[in-house]
């Protein structure tokens, strides 16, 4: 497990931590949440080609840098600190572990250039803490097309290919659909062209036009295509995380891995998804503790900083204790991830159950300790309360997450 | 319009009250309720019997009261006995009325109290907290300063004033001696929001909504009359506003039960339906048969529960003086009130990503679960709550403090306002 | 739901408060505790004939006072509060109740007039937390006839009537043993014999020699009984209340009520032992609660009492509400109990399982207020600890007891 | 004996301590481990050789050390480099050898440290804790006062002493300066647990063990060299004596910790053997497929590894500094510890009534139970190391301390003794 970094990794944290202090402080939070794609373009491309973070864990072959889930583990606690908008985790995370976990060479040689250079946003369209599948695929003309709903995929809405779990009369299949927006950044459909597989020739074409997302960004407006890839933005508790419903109507997908034996990838995924999401939830955790305690030491109520009542100190001690505590399991987590160990996947859902309620815990006490203020849409508390508590469902409540350590621990 | 011209009827029983009512009424009832009549009924003191002779009363006891009251509903006559309505028809009936019958000058009575009994002052607001007095009430620092001929100027930031838009007028506690001890140096005014100076600006709320404001008093004049009980005195006036509110809210609460017990059903089928909610919940997610479920909502469902048996202990303790159960309810309320909603949260699963702070009603889940912290943070955090039941109601010793007795401009404080709030919302 | 006592059972609790302050001071108990049969004779009899505390709640028509549950919850309270070592709950709370519930006539008029005036010591052999019934009942020769075992009885060591629950082969009985142990009291025998129904004509005789129990008190020595009835004393966690294995080979019994309609009565035996118990944890939280702030306000480190400190303060407001809350859940269930309210199937479970983690809570964070000295045997902090965590298995575990709400509601 | 007459080698490389060993070694083996072979151990400094020069040591680096050492086992010779052994083999190689190496003076060095190395010193006790001073250590009352020709006299009662009995000697800790404010007057002494007026007494525990001891001391003659630091340093002498413990205890988990991932053994059987003894409980009451139970069972399991993992985390900090991490580990233990027998016990069902204070160690569910409080209350409560965590690692501002800067004299103080434990046990 990662007992310490190496000096190389604690300079990426820095070199990480500053760039967003500059591109994600508040004030850019605020502005880019409440845009209508919810991210900053210039922001994700400093940090797909500038800082080459995209592809930081994407092996060298496939266009990335070749580090593994410790360096990406350090990107993600800072994103989470910095309550980073824009679909990172759905990109890098979800859909980059989907492809390398798929074993599809040819997949993974089409997408994953374009996701390390961050001209392909990318997601997966995951099903959350148990939930139900509604995906069918079926053969057509030796075409897969697929037909059914995935409510709430993360950044759906900006994706440029969605990875779909889907169901074959034969199993469980992973399909991958471009969904033919226009690139904002250069080379989306170069990359994809040059590396287009033979198998997935055409696909970009048959997929066709998506939707329009309102420029007003309102949501819950719908977009609307022609071929049967529909995506409707909903409006979200934690609006620096985008969610959109996908209504699937016989839209051409191209399988990714063998289209049956989608179910031992997909819980691979969901192990890695909830790795990535534990980390980042762990650095939201520390920002809300870091909030609380300097507002402790600067509150003056009852002629003395409110810090020194035994009452809050020992509420910042105790949150410490859960950031700490989190951070060790999230640390776990990735070096379990790194090493492809067999402990991952108890590992991994015994950190997404232990920050979920982590991240919640500090982001409640957080709101607590500021009072009134802690109430406020003003001070930016609130935005971290609500991503620990969208976090904490996102891939599963806590307690399904406890029953998955069980059942794999064999119990 | 005069104070109230009734001769001492303190003694009249219920029935004396009755022949007395019904005497007045033949005399001035003519079956339309205008604005004189609502004038008549006040100078008369049939609007508030029960308050003193003097003071818009006629100083009957309850039970004679409410034999007048019957009185005037028999002939339906609208508009007597108003100042026994339940709280929540008009709390500042209790607010503002029981504080000035407490410690109002004839002055403000006059200029507040026929208001209130006719029916045309409705809206008030509280304006107690600030920016740097939240948990330490008492370290306020919204100036009064008495100028020239009778007349303070108030300066200073109020907030979480509920109502502030509507409101006709606000109890204020402002310090005017800045040399006295923290709690010996406030006043407690009565003042009209209509006043020059005066600025509400509602403030955004985590769920979207704005039920609050923060209230800038810039040289607002505030005539000296207005003062409620003397200079100085602010904080024990501010108890008794304080006391009012509870007495009010307490009886809600104790007609609210009393009127559920009455409803008739089976003593099982009222426990069931305390937790119909939850296990709508927990039925809709198709995890009513989880035993960790079902844990968790027999947990809840037993909080609230007993918080309604508590709450009904106190209530019997409170007939007979002080309640110290009285002091738990908030704290123990906190509890039930973030679990509860956390469970529902919880068990939406995913739905509950879904939220639209523009609609908020909408989800009502999503909301609650951020509305619960109304209850741990609004009106004494439960860390508050905990010094109180710890020091009064167990007798712990005080923790240290070091603005007792210490001139309050000596004193460390937090900052007095804050910038006026930027909307920062996208 | 009791919302205020009247006068008369204020006094009542006064009465019973100032007889235990002399009767079971922390001396006594230590002193009584130590003993062979676990209670002070002395103490039994004045409570039973001086106090007239064990027929409180039984019917006047078989030698009691006719008052009901809510008196006898004021005993139990007051009881709990001054850890009264004796059979008082066997034999009042539990064997009183399975007699009035059973609706045997001849049962209730042999036996209560005996447990009212102290002269009877009964007992039931309780299955707790659905454990097992290990005792089977045979109809030989006109006569029932017990064979198994009853473990970790209440009391049995000393009751002169022990009430067990058997299956018979046509379903689930209660059946009333007479120990044969002589009676300290004046009147047992004759009590009986006066009463004696003519069905169990005999049955002393058959029942013979109960096991001795050893002089010294010695913890785990058998007794032994020529007839088959044999009761060994267990050492205990909680050494204010005795239990007893009960082994039993053939022992002839009397089925009291229908011998095969014991399910529907031993529910409610269960229910009101709940009760009982639920309120004398509550008097045993509140004794735990006051020693605690008592020591926080005497007791003084950094220069000040240690209950100025708000960590301290606040844990005590903290279990003042637990108690408090307590007290509510086992006084509603006491009017449930009184009333013979449709609740009482709910409101039964529900006092149980919080009342028995509030005491635990209440004696838990008494001991850590005394810190070191919580945790000497010297101050009585730990004997509050062991009758809490004790009785919170009695009857089964809290969960165990929440799973029966949830049950009861329909869920 | 004297003191160790090496000359100075702290430059020694691995190779040439090997050969100043080996040479050594072949004066003065004779293949006899007896009273004169241990005491020329002592003497040459090869018995705690990187131990400074002056002090029975050769001052060689530990690479040196063990280098040499292993020509020593090599050898077949025991008793050299015993100043290396593990922490727990004999912990007041640390608690008594670091605090002396660090403060003591050349008398007090001289009475102890060699029967340390040689063996023949293996039993201490520590008398800090007063009645009076738990939490509030440096409130301790016992005196010692310098009477006559460099001697001490000391009265006073410590509590919570374990190993009392055998001890051979006691770490000392009392006040010789009254006059000045709590931490100041306090002075560290190592005494000879066979003085006049010394005597022990065992507490028997909740459990029916009795691990810990009251010690009385009355009138008990202490040399003044005894002082280890200077008088009034105590407190400072201290902080060195509790660090040589927690590096050792950091060093023993370490080894343990490296210890079990050297096993082999694939990292999912590293994590299910955590949960064992639950899994085994659960499994034992029939109960492991309650989902109530499951998911308890899951978050203890969690709390242990987690707490596990941050030891690692902290151990890691620790070899490069003071670590922050490293004041979580008793707290978070306290949880765990708690809720792990608290679950045992519950799941053990009935048969955990059954208990024998006389016999405790055939009850491991119960006297678990029991015994999680040792690491709530013991070393530090649970709210002293908040206390620790809130000030020292997050910076938040001390509370009020009504004795700092006070003479002690006149500080409001805790009873400084308790009557003699009455056995009020049955």
């Amino acid at each position: 497990m990662i007992r310490e970094f190496s000096e190389e990794q604690l300079e990426l944290r820095q070199t990480v931590r500053r760039f967003l202090a500059e591109y994600s402080a508040e004030a850019d939070v605020r502005r880019t949440m409440a845009t209508a794609s919810g991210y900053d373009q210039k922001t994700w491309e400093a940090m797909a080609t500038q800082l080459g973070l995209h592809g930081l864990a994407i092996p060298e072959e496939y266009g990335g840098q070749g580090f593994g889930w410790v360096e990406l583990g350090i990107v993600l606690e800072e994103t989470g600190r910095a309550l980073l908008c824009g679909p990172f985790f759905s990109s890098v995370v979800l859909a980059a572990s989907a492809l390398l976990e798929s074993g599809d060479e040819a997949a993974k040689r089409r997408y994953l250039p374009g996701i390390a250079d961050g001209s392909v946003i990318a997601t997966v369209a995951l099903p959350g803490g148990g939930g139900e599948l509604d995906v069918a695929a079926e053969l057509v003309d030796g075409r897969w097309r697929l037909t059914g709903r995935a409510a709430l995929v993360t950044d759906a809405h900006v994706a440029h290919l969605v990875i779909v779990p889907a169901r074959t009369p034969a199993g469980l299949g992973l399909f991958a659909i471009e969904t033919g927006r226009p690139a904002d950044g250069a080379g989306l459909t170069s990359a994809m062209g040059a590396n287009a597989p033979t198998g997935a020739a055409g696909r970009t074409d048959t997929v066709g036009r998506t939707d329009t997302v309102g420029a007003t960004g309102a949501a819950g407006r719908a977009g609307s295509d022609q071929t049967g890839f529909r995506t409707t933005l909903r409006p979200t508790l934690d609006q620096t995380r985008r969610l959109a419903d996908i209504d699937l109507d016989a839209v051409t997908a191209a399988a990714v891995g063998d289209p049956t034996g989608g179910e031992a990838i997909l819980a691979r995924v969901l192990d890695l998804a909830a790795v990535g999401l534990a980390v980042e939830q762990t650095g939201g955790a520390q920002a809300a503790l870091d909030m609380a305690v300097e507002y402790l030491k600067v509150r003056v109520q009852f002629g003395q900083p409110i810090g020194a009542f035994q009452a809050l100190k020992h509420m910042a001690a105790d949150v410490l204790v859960e950031v700490e505590t989190a951070r060790s399991a999230a640390y776990y987590a990735l070096s379990a991830a790194a090493d492809r160990s067999d402990a991952l996947p108890v590992a991994a859902p015994l950190a997404a159950a232990y920050c979920s309620d982590a991240f919640v815990t500090a982001a409640h006490q957080n709101i607590q300790v500021h009072g009134g203020m802690g109430f406020t849409w003003e001070i930016p508390a609130h935005l971290y309360f609500k991503r620990a508590r969208s976090s904490q469902l996102l891939l599963g409540e806590p307690a399904f997450h406890r029953a998955r350590v069980a059942e794999r621990l064999g119990l | 319009m005069g104070a109230g011209t009734g001769a001492s009827e303190t003694a009249l029983s219920p029935d004396e009250a009755r022949t007395a009512a019904r005497a007045w009424l033949s005399d001035h009832w003519a079956g339309v309720d205008d604005e004189n009549w609502r004038r008549a009924l006040v100078t008369s003191g049939w609007a508030a019997p029960t308050w003193p002779v003097g003071r818009y009363g006629r100083g009957l006891s309850r039970p004679s009261a409410r034999a007048a009251a019957a009185e005037f509903d028999a002939a339906g006559a609208p508009g007597a006995c108003v100042e026994t309505a339940p709280f929540h028809d008009n709390p500042w009936m209790y607010l503002l009325g029981n504080t000035l019958l407490a410690h109002g000058g004839q002055a403000v009575c006059d200029r507040y109290l026929p208001r209130l009994l006719t029916g045309s002052l409705t809206h008030g607001c509280l304006l107690y907290s600030e920016p740097g007095a939240g948990s330490d009430l008492a370290s306020l620092q919204t100036r009064a300063e008495l100028v020239g001929e009778g007349e303070y100027l108030v300066n200073g930031q109020k907030i979480w004033t509920t109502g502030g838009q509507e409101a006709q007028f606000g109890l204020l506690l402002a310090r005017t001696d800045w040399d006295a001890p923290k709690h010996a140096g406030l006043t407690f005014f009565v003042i009209d929001m209509d006043s020059p100076g005066i600025e509400i600006r509602p403030i955004r709320q985590i769920t979207g909504d704005a039920e609050f404001n923060e209230v800038f008093l810039t040289d607002v004049p505030v005539p000296a009359d207005a003062v409620i009980g003397a200079p100085g005195e602010g904080w024990r006036v501010l108890q008794v506003a304080l006391a009012a509110e509870r007495a009010g809210m307490g009886a809600a609460a104790r007609g609210r039960a009393e009127g559920k017990a009455a409803a008739g059903t089976s003593d099982l089928a009222v426990l069931r339906a305390v937790a119909d909610d939850l296990v709508e919940a927990a039925r809709a997610a198709g995890r009513l048969n989880d035993t960790v479920v079902r844990d968790e909502l027999v947990k809840i469902l037993s909080w609230r529960l007993t918080n309604t048996w508590t709450g009904d202990r106190a209530a019997a303790e409170i007939r007979r003086g002080p309640s110290s159960l009285a002091s738990l309810g908030k704290l123990a309320a906190s509890r039930v009130l973030h679990a509860g909603t956390d469970f529902a949260y919880r068990m939406q699963g995913r739905a509950s990503l879904v939220y639209d702070v523009d609609d908020p009603l909408a989800y009502p889940v999503d909301r609650a679960l951020m509305f619960a912290f109304i209850n741990s943070i609004g009106g004494g955090s439960d860390q508050i709550q905990r010094n109180i039941i710890g020091e009064r109601v167990l007798g712990l010793p005080k923790g240290y403090e070091p603005d007792r007795g210490v001139p309050f401009r000596d004193v460390r404080k937090g900052s007095a306002t804050r910038p006026v709030s930027q909307e920062k919302r996208p």
